[in-house]
């Protein structure tokens, strides 16, 4: 508003908040950035969480309020609307790369392989709107499997993680039921219920944000299953193991093409606006254009690069600074 | 003119004042002695030097904080006559967020402009200030003159400077303790206002008396209504904070302000106190720290040890068990106070009937000083009811309702962070909830303490 | 000791004192103090304030013993033995000589376990019953009973400063001691109480050995039939009350008397 | 109860007797047992405490050490484009010297080498030239950190890969494990082997800065007012409930009071040092003025009817003698409740100062982070090498705690009853 | 005040009390209290514990004004000005009638700050010169120069009680007060210091009017020219000293000086 007295200083850092998957990328991002622009103080990124960090990228133009938004899913159309309400009118979408949702155990695990209807069956808490979920153990599920109690610890529900969760793994095992398919037409909130309601007697356990403990947790549980981000079961691949879905392997190569089923965009939002006005903001964007590929130094951050013709369309925009026209949000 | 060149401007002149005023003073005084009535003279010279000082830098400072607030809105008013700002656009918004981007630029706050339409009125934006900031130091000089000169034509041998003066100070005493009220308020309005709209999305009733937690449900757009039951969060947090902690807390803080007061030679006293007080002062990030990392593996590989089904890493006991250990020198010098308070007398009545130490303790002191641990330990569980951080690294988030200590449970303080740093939408019921929450916390550690201190000064009434 | 103070002491005391020194840390508070006291005379303690009264009379039943800077010398003797032998036990010795102090201290209990306390630790009563016998008794003889036999459940706290006094007088009686020690035990209380407190003293003597510190010559004349003075840490005078207020030996127990000084 | 009793009708009780003996001994053994148990609180109390600080001691002490592989780098010979003559932060900047490091590791030690070099060590090569733009025209061995698997392996034990390189590192002679004082003196990173802890600390005095400069004249003001004018009156009940009460209200919810009045209401700067410091101050005020009013209370009034008695008006009496008293005392409060502040997370999560800031704030206005708050990032950090930098960060806090508790004792032990 | 009391009154009072009543909160600890204080004799106020003395005095130099429940009734004057006017400044009124409490309470500062204090406050020295004077004249008026003059930068706290009280009394002179009023100096104080301090109100007589509050008759007898026994909040009976202690009107003045009850 009309306040100038905390709006002060000149703003010559970028600031970023939202979501902590993104947080890793866009801190390394920036340390290239002060890297390859000395002289350039470094952007201050924020972990706020996509959805408090959309309230605040959403609240207006100007000093007080940051350039970017780092968001674990894609912008909500009622954010949108809340943005164009405070004056935030040009906003840039850009995709910068794929979070795989990764299924791992330990290395003393028994060596699951698991399919989205496997994980549906397990997790949900009425499966295909029957009756609270009884199976106790994976063998209950499937005979295939042996006869471990289930025990899977996955992001809680605050987290974007899990919304990928549901609408990745447990929606797809859940359609496999055609009277499901069909009740997606018909009944849009109860499919929702029925297909991505995850149970609540303790076998499905919530861990949290902090990704480091479940690894720990996964170690001292050897028959337990663990879903988080990808790049964490990159970085102790020395105690885990990945779980394969529907047989494929969780790799670099199948999540980034999409084969292994649990990925998920991330993305950046940057105001118009402030591009003129932050010094340095276009480098930064440029930053994550040239090291989001293969090799790129995003990736070896445990980044899982997008399919080649996303990346090409996501580097245009940053070159054309393309504004998101917003109908096609949800 | 601007901000710091006006008030080193005033500075000047209130050290000028101060010496010119306590000069006459000392001048008009040894006059007034000489007549040798004893009240011919009342206030010692700097006294009228603060006076005058005071009346030249008070007035000139009230004003220049409404002027502060005042010359904005002037400003802002003669920007808008000018033609430039008739290409601004009419939402409300958009308008003063140019408006405020433009004076941020004009009064080099800010370098360049976020939103190119601000730039067209920069120029008459630093016109506007710096007219309206002449105008403000010149007013402001008038009145600093105006207000030391009052006061300076007042001084007399016999006027009463120093009762005025200390007038002042008493004002400005009462005023920094209204401070806590200020504070209170503030609390108040900033968790009330967030959980009225949560509260009109979730009926209270179901949110105080609900059994299931389940915010996913209601993240997912199952509706509200009985995902949100607090009970799970109340359980988690007392079985935690009053239960787990208390088990720790109370009889070692107990037995150890025992034998500090009653045993302990006083060298040994005198370093094992301040020892133990350091319990309370290291950070609790890292006692989460070291119940996630440390405490809770290795509780857990006792549970599966010892055949414990169900056991988690993060459990309850870990978070309970560090906290209780932080909580230890809370009770233990709630304990001492309240032992050393009972009065030396009980004591020695006791010994002198042929009581042993400990039953001295056990039979007179302890019961004697009952009202003050009780009111210390009440104290303590308000305090371990709203620790954060050992919850939020230590403990789970599986909202259970169980009794086993190595199961995940969560606490109220743990699910605050949890939704407000979630990726919900901010709006939603789920992160409002996280206000609601913090009001019942506020509350019930409102009353804990009202409580707590009611029965502590109560008792020390007894003895006094 | 003089030899006039020796032909005052009864020829089968009840406590010796002999040469008796207390020193806090580096200073001597008692200087070499010898004295007698018997079942059938009440003796008081007087003398100036600091003088070293209640000093000597904690030695009496090693309530000292709590203050860690002090230490004792000499010999103290009940019946006989040494109280400061390492075979006295002191839970014993403090059973056995009951102590009164100055300000009234009742244990915040009710009146009822107020005396009760003392025969409960010492397991003095056998059953329920016998406690109310013990209890009764000793608040008979401290002339309380008639005054709180309604409301022995009341706290102990709750009663006047007098009565409080009478209680805690009571407290010591109820484990059967053999010597009552007060410090002062009037000088909380109002002329009324004192009064009471005294004829109760004079009731009490012959069948308890009774020990009266008092800051008021007038009280020790009263209830007293020896009186010892003391002055900086000395045994100065010691002798039967009436000649003491009438016919002082030493110089300095003349002025004292005489209010000189104090 | 029976009827009036003789006097005489209970005889002395006979003390010498067994059972009187063995119930004695039972008392006797019981006065033991307790006074053991109280012992063990204490020796039990302790214990945790040492635990808590060898396990830290434990993790932390490796974090201040890095280790290092000297690469000897051929200057003229490498495929580094700089002129020594015109060496600038732009020439370097666009002088892929990662790239021209990571092909010198791999030409001297072979393919992989370059996974043992840190991403970063790079940087070392650029500061030594930039110290001295003369090294390009001959041959220099230049120290770059290792990987942090590399340096996990050399300080305890790594991947098996990893302990192979070290050990073919160490018969080369090329690795060693020292002091890190980056540590100490940079700030925030992504890399483990980079990171320091200097913009957080040097934010945590800043907020410091700013909690103190509130909390203690308006603490000690509050203090002053309430104990020695204020009337008996339901405003001041009310202003002592509060006060109270603050003292005892949940961190968190200074935290949220911070969001909704500093940053939403008052638009004041996010993250920043100024916003946190005024959060902490409130928090701090009431530990402040509940001390003040104690160290004022010991002040005996004798010294106030002294004053008053000669003719010293309330104002004077206590701007002159209970405060200058009572000081010692204030400050032991004031260090206490700023050692709490200090170590304080919770609240400031809330406002902005959970975020990545790797350049150490230049004044009270800019973003900042604080050391536990840097400790809970790097505890949820995804390497591994964060671990022991955790662990080392909470050292530091540790010690700058322990310090600060310190002389809050020994002023408390120092002043204790002087009248 | 009787038609005898009234005959007692010096023509010139130095200050005149008329129907004084204190009241602390409800409850009323002085009943309508007359008396005349002037500059020849030292006024003695005894009687027993709680009968109002302190109270009484406190009134003199409105040191009751801090107890927030006080309140007083009745007009006292001091040279025939109303010191409970409003028009009265309370500052100056306490410089020009001294206290001296019961306890010595030295400032914990240097001795010479302790005397230099007041005249500051006041205004008194014009320069270092002058305040050296004030600090010398005083102590010398409260006989300590001699045994401080060489250390007068040590802490006042340092001193033995019975020089702190004569400190304080220093300290009281300094700022020339025209009446000095002590409540119980020398109850904390030794034989010896009593002696001290008793005798420098022997000097210090006529030059200041003077009350001492004493518990200790002899003392009042020692020190007195005119005594005022109080009782339980009465004024009971005022006049010369040596009449009172030997031949008292009221039959409580005789109880009390004969011991009965005190
Ligand atoms: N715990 C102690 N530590 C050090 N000195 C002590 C202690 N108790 C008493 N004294 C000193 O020992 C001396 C004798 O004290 P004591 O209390 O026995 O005197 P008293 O005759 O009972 O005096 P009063 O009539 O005031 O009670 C005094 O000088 C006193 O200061
Ligand atoms: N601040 C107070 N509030 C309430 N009552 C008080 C207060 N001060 C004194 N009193 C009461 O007023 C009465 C007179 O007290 P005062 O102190 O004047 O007695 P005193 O004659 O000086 O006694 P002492 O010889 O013990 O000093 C007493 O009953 C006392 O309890
Ligand atoms: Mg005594
Ligand atoms: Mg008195």
């Amino acid at each position: 508003g009309d306040q100038s007295s905390g709006a002060g200083g000149t703003r010559d850092q970028i600031r970023a908040v939202g979501s902590s998957t993104v947080y890793p990328f866009a801190t390394a991002a920036a340390e290239l950035f002060v890297q390859s622009n000395p002289g350039m103080k470094s952007p201050i990124i924020e972990s706020t969480g996509t959805g408090g960090g959309m309230k605040l990228f959403c609240a207006g133009v100007g000093a007080q309020h940051p350039d970017i938004e780092d968001a674990s899913r894609r912008m909500k159309k009622s954010e949108f609307d809340q943005c164009q309400a405070n004056g935030v009118k040009d906003i840039i979408e850009v995709q910068i790369g794929v979070d795989g949702l990764a299924f791992a155990e330990s290395k003393e695990g028994p060596g699951l392989s698991l399919t989205p209807k496997i994980v549906y069956e397990a997790l949900a808490a009425n499966p295909y709107g029957e009756d609270a979920n009884k199976a106790q153990t994976w063998k209950d599920v499937d005979a295939s499997l042996p006869a471990i109690p289930i025990s899977v610890f996955g992001p809680p529900s605050t987290s974007g993680t899990r919304d990928s969760l549901a609408e990745l793994i447990l929606e797809v095992g859940c359609r496999t039921d055609p009277a499901m398919a069909a009740l997606k037409e018909k009944n849009e909130d109860e499919y929702k219920a029925t297909c991505t309601r995850i149970r609540e007697d303790g076998k499905y356990v919530d861990s949290g944000e902090n990704d480091n403990l479940i690894v720990q947790k996964l170690g001292a549980n050897p028959n337990a299953v663990g879903v988080f981000g990808f790049s964490f079961l990159e970085e102790n691949k020395n105690t885990l193991k990945d779980v394969p879905i529907n047989g494929i392997p969780a790799t670099y190569d199948t999540v980034s093409t999409g084969q292994y089923p649990g990925a998920r965009p991330l993305y950046i939002y940057v105001k118009k606006a402030h591009m003129q006005a932050v010094p340095g903001l276009q480098a930064y964007l440029n930053i994550f254009a040239s090291n989001w590929g293969p090799g790129g130094v995003l990736a070896r951050r445990g980044m899982v690069p997008a399919p080649d013709d996303v990346r090409k369309a996501n580097a245009e925009t940053v070159k054309s600074l393309t504004v998101l026209d917003g109908a096609d949000l949800k | 003119m601007t901000g710091p060149a006006i008030i080193l401007l005033l500075a000047g002149l209130g050290a000028i004042a101060w010496v010119s005023a306590r000069a006459r003073a000392v001048r008009l005084q040894t006059a007034a002695r000489a007549t040798g009535r004893r009240d011919a003279v009342h206030s010692l010279p700097g006294y009228h030097g603060w006076y005058v000082a005071l009346w030249t830098l008070i007035p000139a400072a009230i004003f220049l904080a409404v002027w502060a607030n005042v010359a904005p809105g002037l400003v802002t008013q003669s920007v808008l006559a000018d033609p430039a700002a008739q290409a601004l656009p009419a939402d409300g918004f958009a308008r003063s967020a140019i408006l405020g981007e433009a004076r941020a630029i004009a009064s080099g706050l800010q370098a360049g402009a976020f939103n190119p339409a601000s730039e067209a009125l920069v120029a008459p934006y630093r016109t506007a200030i710096s007219e309206y900031g002449i105008a403000g130091a010149v007013l402001a000089l008038i009145l600093a003159f105006a207000g030391g000169a009052y006061a300076f034509t007042r001084i007399r041998p016999d006027f009463r400077a120093r009762t005025r003066v200390e007038r002042l100070v008493m004002m400005a005493l009462l005023l920094a303790s209204l401070l806590a009220i200020v504070t209170t308020l503030g609390i108040v309005a900033s968790l009330l206002w967030e959980s009225f709209r949560f509260f009109s999305m979730v009926n209270p009733i179901d949110f105080l008396f609900g059994f299931k937690w389940s915010p996913q449900s209601a993240a997912m757009g199952y509706g509200n209504d009985d995902a949100f039951g607090a009970i799970p969060l109340f359980w988690g947090t007392i079985f935690i904070g009053a239960i787990i902690a208390m088990i720790v807390a109370i009889p070692l803080g107990l037995m150890s302000a025992v034998y500090l007061t009653q045993y302990a030679s006083p060298a040994v006293r005198k370093w094992m106190k301040p020892l133990l007080e350091v319990l309370a002062g290291v950070p609790t990030v890292v006692y989460g720290y070291f119940a996630a990392l440390t405490v809770a593996p290795a509780l857990r590989d006792f549970a599966v040890a010892i055949g414990i089904r169900g056991a988690s890493s993060e459990s309850a006991l870990a978070a309970g068990l560090v906290m209780g250990v932080m909580i230890i020198p809370f009770v233990s010098s709630m304990a001492d106070d309240s032992i050393a308070a009972v009065p030396q007398s009980m004591r020695d009545g006791s010994l002198a009937m042929g009581a042993t130490t400990s039953e001295t303790i056990k039979r007179v002191l302890v019961p004697a000083a009952l009202p003050g641990v009780v009111g210390g330990v009440l104290l303590a569980v308000s305090r371990a009811i709203g620790e954060t951080m050992i919850v939020v690294m230590a403990a789970g988030l599986a909202a259970n309702l169980t009794l086993n200590p190595f199961a995940s449970v969560t606490t109220v303080t743990t699910q605050i962070v949890q939704l407000l740093t979630g990726d919900q939408e901010f709006d939603s019921a789920k992160t409002l909830a996280a206000f609601a929450l913090g009001l019942v916390l506020f509350v019930v550690t409102l009353l804990l303490n009202i409580v707590a201190l009611r029965v502590v000064k109560k008792y020390r009434e007894a003895y006094e | 000791m003089t030899d006039e103070q020796k032909s005052l002491a009864p020829a089968n005391p009840k406590m010796t004192a002999r040469d008796v020194k207390v020193f806090y840390g580096p200073k001597q508070a008692i200087k070499g103090v010898s004295i007698d006291v018997d079942m059938d005379n009440v003796t008081a303690f007087i003398g100036p304030s600091g003088c070293g009264k209640s000093t000597f009379l904690r030695t009496l039943n090693r309530m000292n013993d709590t203050v860690a800077s002090a230490r004792v010398d000499g010999t103290i003797t009940l019946d006989g033995e040494d109280i400061y032998a390492p075979s006295m036990d002191v839970v014993q010795l403090r059973a056995r000589v009951g102590m009164v102090f100055q300000k009234p201290n009742p244990f915040p209990k009710s009146i009822y376990e107020n005396i009760a306390y003392g025969p409960r630790i010492h397991g003095l009563a056998a059953s329920k019953a016998d406690m109310d016998v013990i209890v009764e008794k000793s608040l008979r003889r401290a002339g309380l009973w008639e005054e709180v036999k309604d409301r022995l459940q009341d706290s102990g706290t709750a009663l006047s400063g007098g009565q409080q006094q009478r209680l805690c007088i009571g407290r010591a009686i109820a484990v059967e001691p053999e010597v009552i020690l007060m410090d002062e035990p009037c000088s909380a209380l109002d002329p009324i109480a004192t009064a009471k407190i005294e004829e109760l003293i004079h009731e009490l003597r012959g069948r308890y050995a009774i020990v009266i510190v008092t800051h008021n010559m007038q009280q020790a004349a009263r209830v007293s039939q020896r009186t010892a003075f003391f002055h900086l840490g000395e045994l100065v005078e010691y002798g039967v009350t009436s000649d003491i207020f009438t016919n002082p030996k030493a110089e300095r127990t003349k002025d004292y008397i005489t209010g000189r000084y104090g | 109860m029976s009827s009036p009793l003789s006097p005489a009708e209970r005889l002395p009780t006979d003390w010498k007797s067994d059972a009187m003996r063995k119930r004695i001994a039972r008392r006797y053994a019981a006065e033991r047992r307790f006074r053991l148990l109280g012992l063990g609180a204490v020796l039990l109390s302790a214990a945790f405490l040492a635990f808590l600080l060898v396990t830290m001691m434990g993790n932390g002490l490796r974090g201040f050490t890095r280790t290092e592989i000297a690469l000897k780098v051929d200057f003229p010979a490498s495929p580094l484009l700089l002129d020594p003559q015109a060496i600038t932060d732009e020439a370097l900047a666009n002088a892929n010297l990662p790239m021209v490091t990571s092909s010198v590791a791999e030409k001297m030690l072979g393919k992989e080498a370059d996974a043992w070099l840190a991403p970063t060590a790079w940087i070392s090569m650029r500061d030594a030239i930039k110290a001295d733009p003369t090294i390009l025209n001959r041959t220099e061995v230049i120290r770059v950190p290792a990987s942090t698997d590399i340096d996990l392996a050399a300080k305890s034990d790594g991947t098996p890969a990893a302990e192979a390189a070290v050990k073919r590192l160490k018969q080369a002679g090329i690795l060693s494990t020292g002091f890190n004082w980056s540590f100490l003196s940079s700030s925030d990173g992504t890399d483990p082997t980079q990171v320091g802890i200097w913009g957080a600390f040097k934010g945590s005095l800043l907020t410091m800065l700013v909690t103190l400069v509130l909390s203690f004249p308006i603490g000690v003001a509050t203090a002053l007012y309430l104990e020695e004018y204020a009337p008996k009156a339901w405003w001041t009940d009310i202003i002592e409930v509060s006060i109270n009460n603050l003292a005892a209200v949940p961190s968190i919810i200074f935290g949220l009071l911070g969001l909704s009045i500093f940053l939403n209401f008052l638009h004041l700067p996010r993250s920043a040092a100024v916003v946190g410091g005024m959060t902490l101050a409130l928090m701090t005020m009431p530990v402040i003025v509940i001390a003040g009013r104690n160290a004022i209370k010991s002040v005996p009034p004798s010294i106030r009817d002294a004053a008053l008695g000669i003719g010293a008006s309330p104002v004077q009496v206590v701007f002159q003698h209970v405060l200058p008293l009572a000081l010692p005392g204030i400050l032991t409060g004031t260090i206490i409740g700023m050692a709490r502040a200090l170590g304080e997370t919770a609240p400031l999560l809330m406002i902005g100062m959970r975020a990545f800031i790797a350049t150490p704030p230049g004044g009270v206005t800019d973003p900042a982070t604080v050391l536990p708050v840097q400790i809970f990032l790097w505890s949820d950090e995804v390497s591994k090498g964060f671990v022991e930098k955790t662990s080392a960060a909470i050292i530091v806090l540790l010690v700058f705690l322990l310090a600060m508790n310190g002389l809050a004792i020994y002023l408390r032990n120092k002043f204790e009853k002087r009248w």
